[in-house]
């Protein structure tokens, strides 16, 4: 789960790390209060969750509390990669020296967290990793140690940070440490942490990305969701635990396991077919849960044709066939299906949809080509 | 003819009173595989599985009365850490964890822990092993696979089975098939099988079956060209997949560049590996 | 650091674990009115530093506010081990059932610390690891994991606890590991952790010892010593970071390092003699560190005679030298002083010494000799 | 004609700067040591000793630039831990610290992350090593020993001196002598360091200075029955401690019947190991 921007600054702030006053605005003319509090100069921030918001005109510089307004009406109206920007948080303008770039993420070959920070911060960090590898320094942070004051002095040294500065980006590299350990994250980071013309450190954007298997024990947390950030259907998905992502093709796919949905659009997509989503029913998924999962495919106005994929394993063929029925009762039938239905108790689940006049396909790939062919026939009609 | 698990393994399961524990402990039952105990505490005492499996309170006290040598866990999440901690303070020396939803740092402790105990994690949040004709432990289909020479691991779960049942229809028989798991951070790897498989006379080729995100696939990769001598033939899953979405494993993540499928094809191809397009198309691969 | 009982069952309801109500009383009247509080059956227990309370008669049962004034009385009035009682704790009286023992330290081979419990609580634990080692049982606890759900669920099945008080005695254990672990303890123990005739469990005495090391993260702990249960000269060692143990001999010892101190104590022992104290004025120790140790050793009135043993690495000789003259000004010189000082800038030091016309012994047991000998002589004038 | 220590030793001084570090920099430099760095975080640039000795602001810049392979730590005790983290971190194989006064909690943290990290740690709280005429880490005074083939092993500090100085004048000569620190939680034990003694062709017999509390004494004494060849002679200091009282050392307390001196002297006499009865009485039991 991502976190806002001024999300992510109020969990830095909390852990110590300097960030500028601000607020986050509704209305234009909230952002022109705001603006008024801050002495009239003031950034304009586009609060969404995708990147790119400073290409798109998302981020705006008010010389007044007037031109916070007017900008705040603009940003406000504007829409950056599809989704409706909702919230602009207002915040003191600041003097930029030097742009860092200073991020915790979990290093997977290592299996420990690793901090990476940067003295070309503010553009994409990617890039300065692919195009000059040097630029980037990282240590590598033990869990239960945490982040030692020895290397977050190893990392301003590297990055030839001014000596005076030491010990306040040690305290902020230790205080972004500890948001992501005790925030159970997968990505924290303050990009940039400026140095002010002033010579202090500040936070001016952050980023946190939350482990959704442990929000469970962060309450708190987890009611920072912005539901308005999801489309109607993931949060629907999300409901019933299941993982979906919309995408732009025309067939439906419902698939018990990521692996097997991924190779499922792969199948397709070989056999020139264009997947309409990515939808995993999970491990262990029950007839209610199959039932909700065809309901949000057949939501999607772009589907016409739907492959149900079903391996069983920990989710019987039987419960499988069941849901199947059990979302078939009420909703419009006029989209096709293809169903395979392989695997644990498969007898008995191929058996309720034979009852019920729905056939089965053996192959993957048969099953492919089915639905292609379907949503072709459909396509014509 | 296998690795890791066969006809002398004596398994405990943890969470053996659960709904999903008590189903698969039948289903395991049913295949032959010699459930020695169970485990649910607070449950000690009771028998289950028509009377034929004891269940203790603890993994203490199932290892003292049975001497089990595998571990299998359907333990929720919330308590699935416990459980593995639990089964390695025993001294058991494999354990395998089906359980899903387990946070990173959590697991990134436990795999430490676990390093340290000297005891070998299968999983979490993957379906297990199977060795064909002798020993199932977790939750593959035992139906879809026959014994022979192919040794099949993989980071997904029901693909796996498709490969599985792909083998199986065009004749080729499996030594032992493990599901790693797709999690950012797991017990044994790609890497850790393939030695298995290297070394055990009885595997003749290796089915690697991989997925966006990571780059366990590329450290194989490396192995394979240094070191193996076997044949190996790989079909990696996300090949259309959207960079930067999300596509439900943890592990499924495109991060930063690194962890896409072509990259890790291109990698297995200069090893030598034969990549699949489509999972069924693998065994036609196999020479 | 010793904590008091009052104060480690304080810290330990600080970390969930049940305790019986009570307060502690200066004064017996103050005794009458606690008892009164907990409805008149109070029992009255000696706050006292040292163990065997109860053998010598500091905790005694009262059956009303008018007996827990007078038993308050004699308790007050008592000194245990020498020490004088200042303060009684008056607790509710607890219908036991059983008693249990459960406590933390480190395991020194193991490097970790261990959880040890028995279902012999209430006597010397020692005693039941000697005679009945099988009735103790023990899980090592990996400092960074903390101790966890199953292996308090070991330790109960171990004790043959009744499966109904699992969850709350694992509560309670946890609750004790973290009390240990927050408060950088090196032994924190439940003695007894009773069984109610109701069923319940509680925490009837308990002992905490801090790591003097630790103390400065710990402010608020390091305020809770008892000043009062200390003899002066201890204290007065403290504030100048000596390490001082009063003895019953005679001969003062002065010696830096605490192993090259106790050998000095087993030299003066194997040749005769009876050391009055030890003393150790550590590593580095500086002028005005010799200075108060002179001053502590020459309060003690049994001193007959001062055996300054000093084997100069991080402490340097001649400022031992000069700490010497220093002490001597001012104070009475009627003890005998034998000197022996080795080590880094031994030259210097004993020039200054041999300039203060104070001569220097050259071995150990020479020195030994001369103060047992010098003691003698002060001893029969 | 040494362990651990000799006139290759390249030597890094963590906490140069400080008063201790200074003043005993200075010793160890006039004693033959080659210092090669100093560290001392905000005091990166300087030269100390006369300009002898470069100070870097960390322990990486101080390795590149100097290749030690040895370090000190005179570190205060609320950083050392700090320092011998990043001293571990920096590869450096064999650290030595002399400051008091640490934690049990953080050396317990500290000795696993050593373990792993490969790194031998002498200490805490220690004097040092000194191999005479060749290498002096740390502040045991130098001129108290000559070359020789009696290796010493000691729990105390100045306790050490007191048997260095018997020996001294006694004619006997030192392989290697080491204080390995009366702490509770130590880095390297009794037991290392005799096994690199009865390894070493050079040490022909061993002094062994213990002190009441803990049990290192005696698993000595079982390492020395069972495997060791060359003799060993031994001081125990506490002989006649009251029991229970704190006697300076927090390793130095008697804990619940064991850790006495009298258990220790009976463990190691009956591996062989001669016992004297005061310091100076060891040297002519040597044999």
């Amino acid at each position: 789960m991502k976190l806002h921007e001024y999300q992510s600054k109020q969990l830095f702030a909390q852990h110590g790390i300097p960030i500028p006053r601000g607020r986050v605005a509704m209305t234009a003319s909230e952002a022109r209060t705001i603006a008024e509090e801050l002495g009239g100069r003031a950034v304009i921030k586009a609060q969404v969750l995708v990147g790119g918001r400073g290409k798109a005109g998302g981020i705006r510089l008010a010389g007044s509390p007037e031109e916070a307004e007017e900008l705040a009406t603009q940003v406000l109206g504007m829409r950056i990669k599809e989704l409706p920007v909702r919230k602009v948080l207002v915040d003191e303008a600041a003097e930029v020296q030097t742009e860092i770039y200073l991020g915790v993420t979990n290093d997977r070959a290592a299996r420990v967290p690793v901090m990476i920070a940067s003295v070309q911060g503010g553009i994409e960090i990617e890039e300065v990793a692919r195009k000059d590898p040097e630029r980037i320094v990282r240590v590598w942070v033990d869990p239960f140690l945490g982040l030692r004051e020895y290397q977050a002095r190893n990392l301003a040294t590297s990055m030839e940070l001014p000596r005076q500065l030491w010990s306040e980006f040690a305290r902020i590299a230790s205080g972004l440490f500890k948001t992501f350990l005790d925030a159970d994250a997968t990505l924290a980071e303050i990009n940039p942490l400026v140095i002010t013309r002033t010579g202090q450190l500040l936070a001016l954007d952050g980023k946190i990305v939350l482990d959704d298997n442990a929000l469970y024990r962060h309450p708190g947390l987890a009611d920072l969701r912005d539901v308005d950030e999801e489309a109607a259907s993931e949060r629907e998905a999300r409901k019933y635990g299941l993982s979906y992502v919309k995408l732009n093709g025309d067939i439906g796919c419902m698939v018990n396991g990521a692996g097997l949905a991924m190779a499922t659009m792969d199948v397709i997509k070989s056999l020139g077919g264009e997947p309409a989503n990515f939808l995993d029913v999970g491990g262990g998924a029950a007839a209610e849960k199959v039932a909700a999962a065809l309901q949000i495919i057949l939501a999607d106005e772009n589907v016409r044709s739907i492959l149900l994929n079903i391996f069983g394993g920990i989710t019987r063929c039987d419960e499988v066939a069941r849901g199947i029925l059990m979302a078939l009762q009420g909703v419009r039938r006029e989209v096709p299906m293809v169903i395979r239905l392989v695997g644990t108790n498969e007898e008995e689940g191929r058996k309720i949809l034979a009852d019920a006049d729905l056939p089965t396909a053996a192959s993957l790939n048969e099953a492919a080509r089915l639905a292609i062919a379907a949503s072709q026939v459909e396509a014509v009609r | 003819m296998s690795i890791l698990i066969n006809k002398d393994t004596r398994l405990l399961v943890q969470g053996i009173t659960g709904r999903e524990g008590i189903f698969h402990s039948a289903q395991m039952l049913d295949y032959g595989t010699k459930i020695v105990a169970g485990v649910t505490p607070g449950k000690g005492g009771d028998w289950v599985l028509e009377g034929k499996v004891p269940v203790f309170d603890t993994v203490d006290q199932a290892m003292a009365a049975t001497g089990a040598n595998c571990s299998v866990s359907f333990v929720p999440a919330r308590f699935a850490v416990d459980a593995m901690l639990e089964a390695a303070d025993a001294q058991l020396p494999l354990l395998v964890c089906i359980t899903e939803g387990i946070p990173i740092q959590d697991m990134i402790m436990v795999r430490e822990y676990l390093d340290r105990a000297g005891a070998r994690l299968i999983g979490p949040n993957c379906p297990g092993l199977l060795t064909p004709g002798e020993c199932k432990v977790g939750i593959i289909p035992g139906h879809i696979a026959e014994p022979g020479p192919v040794g099949v691991v993989s980071r997904s779960g029901t693909l796996t089975y498709e490969v599985l049942y792909a083998l199986q229809r065009n004749g080729r028989g499996v030594s032992t098939c493990i599901g790693i798991g797709g999690d950012p951070v797991i017990g044994t790897t790609f890497l850790d099988v393939l030695e298995l498989f290297e070394a055990d006379p009885h595997t003749e080729s290796v089915v690697l079956i991989g997925e966006i995100g990571g780059t366990d696939e590329e450290r194989a990769a490396e192995f394979i060209g240094d070191q193996m001598t076997k044949p190996v033939v790989s079909f990696i899953a996300g090949q259309t997949a959207p960079p930067g979405k999300r596509m439900g494993h943890a592990g499924a993540i495109i991060e930063g560049g690194s962890g896409l499928a072509s990259d890790k094809i291109a990698a297995l191809e200069s090893a030598g590996v034969s990549v699949a397009t489509t999972p069924e198309a693998i065994p036609e691969l196999l020479t």
